[in-house]
């Protein structure tokens, strides 16, 4: 079997290399996998993370409770396949069905101190610290695309995770370069 | 902008989820009359006063439900959110 | 046959440029445009709604029929519905032959309607266009003008360049994300001064001896013989009207009432297809006029036209969720400016002055119920959803026949309460999903 | 009058008199500071006329100097309608008279005043009926008299981006109740919004002389800076919709033109203060009559004299201070008519530039000045817009608040009067109020929000307003005196007009607003509505609370349509391989949000090329549905008309979907994967909706049902290899799959490593009606995949085909589409699949109208040829019967195909007319009638599907 080629981002574009506080960056190369199960059970505290909010997996993977009985992990090839390991496997009692899901949601990061107002601009969720702390997870129209937003704060400074269907992929990171425009938003390289 | 007390997400904005009117029952394929499904299809009370309907919250749970919602006052039965008493007019 | 004596009796002043200057000379007032009666006992017929519909049903039910003793009741003043918040948009460049024929007729019945009320109506016939911004709606648009063309109802479809020529302000470059592909114009199409068309009818049957009861709200409908709780429901027939203002007995009683038509028919034991939902519509800061035709695009859900005050006057598609509360919303505003704005990017310096809603009575196939109902004597003129005021004077006319003949008039037996029994609906919900 | 710069700066001046600002106006040179308004600037230099009034052309000047003036309405550049009295002067502005011609000073149409005895309310209705082919000259003449500025037709839509905000408290009105109440809101603990509509805070402090007003307005200005209060200045809550969902224009800001801010406030206090209100006597429209506020406005703010000698009638201590200030800047008070006495103006007249008051009694004094303090209108706008009906209260001669909603609290002269000290007391205690409430509601909004900080404690209770009432100050009930005048000066409608309109029936607020226009023109009511009640209560005999009052409805403040609209999010969806169609000349079609290709140039030869040797197209659109789960065969039994309990693995099936009253709703291939892993296919414009309708029936219908739907439309291409040489391309580059048609049949589907990339899956299907693979590939090695194809056909002649090409075919084959072919009212049997249609099975969606259907006359869609092969009718030419206008059908879809040579099409037909061979007259858009015949298949071409199965 041939070597599997390289993974082919939908921000097609090329930007300038970041300078400022607020950046964007792409992470859509990331590993992503969409894991339904009970609300609770098994699947749900091996998970760790309730419906809004988040967790570190043990092999580094972050597992984000999206929705009730839902849950994405995503991280590297290597974390998120620790995680998800057999999690589907028949030995389970309870309905759970795991699917990679790397290649249908483009992913972004927004980070900086400015990044809650560059959100205002684009989706009327409530991002204060009380409504949306670090580590909450939501779905929500960013930009009216629907997307899961995870707050994954980086240094002590807010940052937002961003999963769109990646044929919006393109639009969307344009629609936020717009938004942040006014905080001086750059464009970072794309996230590992 | 109209709040939706979503119970997994929490207050939303009416334009994040899909309208799914009215809620009523499916009749039993297998004996309902004309008049019984059409009746299912297309009548509907239209009450000027407390409806139970239907909501799909689309752009977060993806979840359907079922809440009261007063159609002369746009007040849920939720309960609502403290001190929003609503005028039906403007 | 009290009525006719009654209007030989009463004789209309009559509106003119003379009879302006002749007053003003002297210093006359005017008289009162419609009498103020005391609510009677009992009438021939009532009817429920003093908005264009009722008030026509009254007004051709006294002038085709001789049938005078009618009373109009309204809960608010008359016109205080849909009739004075719509935004007077008429045509006739229907979908289905059936919708065509019932709309031209109401096209005919508002070009002579100055002469006939003796009152203008400014009736503006300034041609109406439909965009279409993708080959489905074009295609759509070709259906429309096909089947107009065939009842004799001109419409045909135009290109961008023809579109530039009536309408320059319309951005038909290839850019914007809803470019503009084509347009069905239908030249006869215009707008009408509503609250004129109100006053008309309410003055010409005043006149004519149909008395109109502002006020005066319907609290429930008296029926006995029917299947129902009170005798009410299919099998009944009505006896009277209990309002506000007291007790009112009659054998027919006619549903003109739009957003509300299904409370009044609940009270007859009738259950109908129709939810109750507002349509929004705007209006800016006046300009000097520079739109000559009223716009509309189905695809941005956004109807324009500027009125001879200068003023922009937008319309959308009902609101989603059903509800009797019309309190405007912003995120209605908002999608409007961004669609005006697609179509015509330099009116973005405008400002928005105010905006309001009525209640639509929206039925599954975007078409009306007209005529009889399972309850002897409870007419429904009612389900019409964004398009009532464009059908008004048809509709009254049909109804008035309905009334005096106790048969269903041919041109609106198409919208019987009855197929939604058999499933048998009107093919208009394609070309109506904006209906103006 | 004459207006003019005084000599010595005000101490309360906001104009800097070191900084010349130049502009024009009507295109002469002027010049004013900076600071100065364009109205002050203009009044300063000596100019008394602004602007036309709409009907009669009458000449207007100042009459309020702020924002509400309906006298200032000018053109700045390419923006009409500019408020002259509110936007600040620049440098280099091009401002004119708007509603002039030919020009302010010389307006012909003044002549209209001449005959206005004959303009009454609603003239236009009782005249221009006769002859009625004049009606239409009538018209335009009318429309020449519409108002305002003008449109450029090239004004782009400038930046104008939106936000949202979820503040604590939102405070509308920054005067001293204001601040005070978003201090007290903000030292409880609440995030709180302070929104003024005039360019600095401090409402009518930062216009009053008095040593002690300063002396608050720096103190409240101090704290404020001192406090995390947000601030916004020419800015203006103008909306209050549900849920307290605020609309506030902001109208600087350093980017936007004018941004739309959307605050969803947990609290709002009302603190806009009070608009004085013109008194209604003759010439109360003459330049010269001006209220106090604006004669106080022009003298404190910008340091303008605004006459030389002059009249005030004051009824109120507003009044009053005009009068100090007048005579502190020197101008001759030649009396104070004092309407708490019983004292009234009765006229004012006199040449242009003077204005001679005349007193009730008749006496005459002479003046370039009539100030007026008549009163007070209570904006309660947007109590309106929560649902409160205010009410009036006679003694204080204005509107109140009757009861608010709880989250809707109001402050200031709205809320009643009192000495500075009391109304700052009243507003602290709203501000504490507010905050109190709106942790109330935060721990509601935390509690129940999942992602949310959880909410600490229990939740602290709705606190009662125990805020000790303001008093109100008797004030006299000042609306017209003893002659009529004017009542709404942005649509020239009188007193006497609202009067006989009464008398004429129109005799309810609404009916006589809607006959006369008045509060229907740009100024919305700010300054005449309580006039307009007063007027027709007058008629009436009836007090102002009997007749009530009008609805005031959004918006407070206009907003332009640019900040409204805001960025338009437009979005748009491309596939991963949008880069190479777009370097290889493609032409794209925008289908809902898809850019998709249409074709490469010349769809004919692609069609050709498909037909002889292999075409690949890009159909990532194409909606998917991934299932997972052992109920799924009992969901596909649901959803689709025929049967799914059988599907082998490896199998593929066509479906039809109908909705519950029949109606075709979607079609599509299933086909299953694994045991319990299948894959569903919609159409591309039905992929979001059929999701939706799938996550329905399992979430309300069938809860108990084992099913995981995922929607994968974009996790992969899609590409359809079409064409006689298909197999031996895809043969090339895959591994791991048997391509044979021994191994690999017709409605079969594999597993494959395509071009190196794993976890690819193709079926054999299509709808060109050529052998054909379509393969989805993850989306993320999607380009190489394709890349790979075409590389790798190169001796087969592969090349690209657009949705163009793709629908001739399916054309060719007969594949209708649904929401083409089919309509809103298309029940499933219309389609000719009634074989799909299984009425055996228990139960499904849309039966019980599916089997009713078999008894109904239903139109047929059938496949049609013209006789003429080189006649293509257009879609929508109608079918009709013989010379007649009976519509019989229509044509849905027509094409010529190039593989034919021919004319072919798709139609729906009255049943009696589907039989094969039956022959039809189609009406042509030109107008012509020709002949065509119905075909025994759909398919045009290869009907016995051999090419496919190949």
């Amino acid at each position: 079997m041939a070597e599997s080629p390289a993974f082919e981002s939908p921000v097609v574009k090329r930007y300038k290399a970041a300078t400022g506080a607020l950046t964007l960056s792409d992470a859509s190369a990331a590993t992503k996998w969409l894991v339904r199960g009970p609300e609770a059970g098994a699947v749900a505290d091996r998970l760790g993370a309730s419906f809004g909010s988040s967790c570190a997996a043990e092999g580094g993977a972050l597992v984000l409770g999206s929705r009730p009985g839902e849950w994405i992990v995503v991280g590297v090839p290597g974390a998120v396949a620790e995680t998800v390991a057999g999690i589907d496997g028949p030995e389970q009692s309870d309905f759970v069905t795991a699917l990679d899901w790397t290649h249908g949601r483009a992913l972004f990061r927004v980070t900086g101190a400015d990044a809650p107002r560059m959100l205002e601009k684009v989706c009327s969720l409530d991002w204060s610290d009380a409504m949306t702390p670090d580590g909450a997870v939501t779905s929500a129209s960013v930009a009216k695309v629907t997307c899961d937003i995870a707050r994954n704060d980086v240094d002590a400074k807010p940052s937002y995770l961003i999963f769109c269907d990646r044929s919006f992929g393109q639009y969307l990171f344009d629609a936020l370069i717009d938004a942040g425009d006014e905080f001086g938003l750059s464009v970072a390289p794309a996230d590992p | 902008m109209l709040l939706v007390p979503c119970p997994n997400c929490g207050p939303r904005n009416w334009s994040d989820l899909r309208y799914g009117g009215e809620s009523h029952a499916r009749p039993d394929p297998a004996t309902a009359t004309p008049l019984q499904w059409r009746g299912y299809l297309y009548l509907r009370d239209n009450p000027a006063g407390w409806l139970r309907e239907n909501w799909y919250c689309r752009s977060g749970c993806r979840r359907w439900f079922t809440v009261e919602r007063n159609t002369a006052t746009n007040e849920f039965r939720d309960p609502p959110m403290p001190g929003d008493k609503r005028g039906a007019k403007a | 046959m009290t009525g006719i004596v009654r209007r030989l009796r009463r004789r209309p002043p009559r509106y003119s440029a003379a009879a302006l200057v002749w007053r003003g000379m002297r210093g006359d007032h005017w008289p009162r445009i419609w009498r103020d009666t005391e609510l009677k006992r009992s009438y021939d017929a009532v009817v429920i709604g003093g908005g264009v519909h009722g008030l026509a049903t009254a007004y051709y039910l006294a002038r085709n029929h001789g049938i005078t003793d009618v009373a109009v009741l309204d809960k608010a003043y008359l016109g205080s519905g849909a009739s004075g918040r719509n935004t007077a948009i008429v045509r006739a460049n229907y979908l289905t032959p059936e919708g065509v024929a019932f709309y031209d007729r109401s096209l005919q019945l508002y070009n002579s309607m100055a002469l006939d009320l003796n009152i203008n109506v400014m009736m503006s016939e300034r041609g109406h266009l439909t965009l279409a911004h993708s080959d489905s709606s074009l295609r759509t648009m070709h259906w429309r003008a096909e089947v107009n063309k065939l009842q004799g109802v001109n419409s045909s479809v135009i290109g961008p360049d023809e579109i530039s020529e009536i309408a320059p302000s319309l951005d038909t470059s290839s850019h914007p994300r809803y470019p503009i592909l084509g347009a069905l114009h239908h030249p006869p199409g215009g707008i009408v001064r509503h609250d004129a068309v109100v006053w008309g009818y309410a003055r010409a049957a005043d006149h004519m001896g149909v008395e109109l009861h502002q006020k005066t709200e319907v609290l429930d409908i008296v029926c006995e013989g029917g299947e129902g709780s009170n005798g009410k429901g299919a099998g009944g027939r009505v006896v009277g009207v209990r309002t506000n203002r007291g007790d009112i007995s009659t054998p027919i009683v006619v549903n003109c009432t739009a957003g509300w038509a299904g409370l009044i028919s609940a009270m007859a034991g009738v259950r109908l297809p129709i939810t109750t939902h507002p349509l929004q519509a705007a209006v800016t800061e006046p300009v000097k006029v520079f739109l000559p035709t009223v716009v509309v695009s189905g695809s941005l859900h956004v109807y324009i036209s500027q009125t001879d005050r200068g003023e922009l006057v937008f319309g959308a598609a009902v609101d989603p969720v059903a509800t009797y509360s019309i309190r405007g919303s912003l995120e209605f505003t908002e999608e409007l400016a961004g669609h005006v704005l697609e179509l015509m990017p330099s009116v973005s310096r405008m400002r928005l002055l105010r905006q309001w809603a009525g209640l639509c009575d929206m039925t599954p196939d975007y078409s009306p119920v007209m005529g009889f109902t399972p309850v002897d004597g409870f007419l429904v003129d009612v389900g019409w959803g964004t398009y009532g005021f464009k059908a008004a004077p048809v509709s009254g006319e049909q109804m008035a026949e309905a009334v005096a003949t106790g048969r269903t008039p041919e041109l609106i037996s198409p919208f019987a309460l009855s197929r939604f029994d058999t499933g048998e609906l009107v093919g208009e919900k394609g070309a109506a999903s904006v209906g103006h | 009058m004459t207006m003019s710069r005084l000599g010595t700066a005000r101490p309360t001046e906001v104009v800097d008199r070191s900084s010349k600002v130049r502009f024009r106006w009507n295109g002469k040179r002027f010049s004013g500071f900076e600071g100065d308004t364009i109205a002050s600037a203009l009044a300063a230099a000596g100019e008394h006329v602004f602007s036309r009034s709409m009907k009669y052309h009458r000449p207007r000047g100042i009459l309020t100097a702020d924002y509400w003036d309906p006298n200032l309405m000018v053109q700045v550049g390419d923006d009409p309608n500019v408020r002259a009295g509110h936007r600040l002067l620049e440098a280099g502005m091009d401002v004119r008279a708007q509603n002039v011609w030919p020009s302010l000073h010389r307006d012909i149409k003044a002549l209209n005043g001449l005959v206005g005895r004959f303009l009454t309310a609603g003239f236009y209705y009782k005249t221009f009926m006769r002859p009625a082919w004049l009606w239409p000259t009538y018209e335009r003449v009318l429309a020449t008299f519409a108002p305002g500025g003008r449109i450029d037709p090239d004004t782009p839509h400038r930046y104008h981006d939106k936000r949202y905000t979820h503040p604590d408290v939102v405070v509308a009105g920054a005067g001293p109740a204001g601040i005070e109440a978003a201090l007290a809101a903000s030292a409880a603990g609440a995030r709180v919004l302070l929104v003024e509509h005039e360019h600095a805070v401090g409402g009518h402090l930062r216009y009053s002389s008095s040593a002690s007003a300063r002396a608050a307005l720096a103190e409240l200005r101090a704290a404020l800076d001192a406090s995390d209060v947000e601030v916004l200045t020419d800015s203006t809550v103008t909306g209050r919709y549900e849920d307290n969902w605020l609309a506030i224009v902001q109208r600087s800001h350093p980017i936007a033109v004018e941004r739309l801010i959307k605050a969803r406030a947990k609290m709002l206090v009302v603190a806009p203060g009070l608009i004085e209100r013109p008194y209604v006597f003759a010439g109360n429209d003459r330049p010269g009559v001006i209220t106090s506020g604006a004669a106080r406005r022009l003298i404190n703010l910008w340091g303008v004299r605004p006459g030389e000698r002059a009249v005030v009638f004051a009824a109120n201590s507003a009044g009053d201070a005009a009068a100090a200030d007048l005579d502190r800047v020197g101008v001759e008070v030649a009396a104070v008519i004092d309407g708490r006495d019983h004292r009234r103006v009765s006229a004012a007249q006199g040449s242009p530039k003077a204005v001679e008051a005349v007193l009730a009694g008749g006496s005459r004094i002479e003046a370039d000045l009539l100030v007026v303090a008549a009163g007070w209108t209570a904006p309660t706008s947007l109590l309106n817009m929560a649902g409160d009906r205010p009410v009036y209260d006679p003694a204080a001669a204005r509107f109140f608040a009757s009861d608010p909603p709880g989250n809707v609290l109001v402050a200031g002269g709205l809320a009643g009067d009192g000495s500075l000290d009391e109304l700052r007391a009243h507003a602290a205690a709203t501000g504490r109020l507010a905050a109190q409430r709106a942790a109330a509601v935060a721990h509601r909004l935390q509690a129940r929000t999942a992602r949310a900080r959880p909410a600490e404690g229990a939740e602290p209770a709705w606190a009662p307003d125990e805020r000790t009432p303001l008093d109100r100050d008797p004030h006299p009930e000042l609306y017209r005196s003893d002659t009529h005048g004017m009542v709404d000066f942005s649509e020239d409608v009188g007193s006497k007009d609202l009067v006989a309109a009464a008398r004429e029936g129109y005799d309810s607020v609404e009916l006589a607003k809607r006959y006369t226009t008045a509060t229907m023109g740009p100024s919305q009511g700010k300054l005449e509505t309580v006039n307009t009640v007063a007027a027709i209560a007058e008629a009436r005999g009836e007090t102002i609370a009997e007749v009530g009052t009008t609805v005031w409805r959004p918006p407070f403040a206009p907003i332009t349509l640019g900040a409204l609209a805001g960025r338009v999010f437009e979005p748009v969806r491309v596939s991963s391989i949008q880069p190479w169609h777009e370097a290889n000349g493609v032409t794209t079609i925008l289908a809902g949000q898809w850019v998709r290709p249409d074709h490469y140039g010349d769809p004919a030869a692609e069609v050709r090329n498909v037909r002889t040797n292999v075409g690949l197209i890009d159909v990532t659109p194409l909606g998917k549905l991934d299932l997972r789960g052992p109920d799924i065969p009992k969901l596909l039994n649901l959803l689709y008309t025929n049967k799914w309990s059988k599907l082998a693995v490896g199998k593929v099936r066509y479906g039809m979907m109908c909705a519950e009253d029949g109606v075709v709703l979607d079609d599509g291939v299933t086909g299953r994967l694994g045991p319990d892993h299948y894959l569903m296919t919609t159409t591309s414009s039905g992929a979001g909706a059929i999701w939706e309708w799938v996550e329905n029936w399992l979430q309300t219908e069938r809860p108990d049902w084992k099913v995981h739907v995922t929607p994968v439309t974009t996790a992969y291409v899609s590409i359809n290899v079409a064409g006689p040489k298909a197999r031996e391309l895809v043969g090339r580059v895959s591994e791991g799959v048997d391509v044979s048609p021994e191994a690999f049949a017709y409605m079969e589907v594999r597993t494959a490593t395509v071009a190196g990339v794993d976890g690819c899956f193709m079926w054999r299907i299509g709808f060109t009606g050529e052998l054909s693979f379509e393969i989805h590939a993850p989306a993320g090695h999607g380009l190489h995949v394709w890349e790979a194809l075409m590389a790798a056909g190169k001796d087969l002649g592969v090349g690209p085909f657009g949705l163009e090409a793709q629908r001739i075919m399916r054309l060719e084959k007969g594949h209708f589409i649904v929401g083409q072919d089919t309509d809103g009212l298309t029940l499933g049997p219309s389609t000719g699949l009634s074989p799909l249609i299984k009425l055996d099975k228990d139960d499904f969606a849309g039966k019980p109208e599916l089997a009713w259907a078999t008894e109904r006359r239903l139109p047929v869609i059938v496949a049609i040829q013209p006789d003429d092969a080189g006649v293509v009718p257009a879609e929508a030419s109608q079918i009709v019967r013989g010379e007649t206008n009976e519509i019989l059908g229509r044509i849905t879809s027509s094409r010529l195909s190039p593989t034919l040579g021919r004319s072919i099409c798709l139609g729906q037909v009255e049943p009696e007319l589907a039989a094969g061979g039956t022959k039809l007259t189609v009406l042509l858009t030109s107008g012509e009638r020709i002949s065509a015949t119905v075909m025994d298949h759909h398919a045009h071409f290869d009907p016995a599907g051999e090419r496919l199965r190949g």
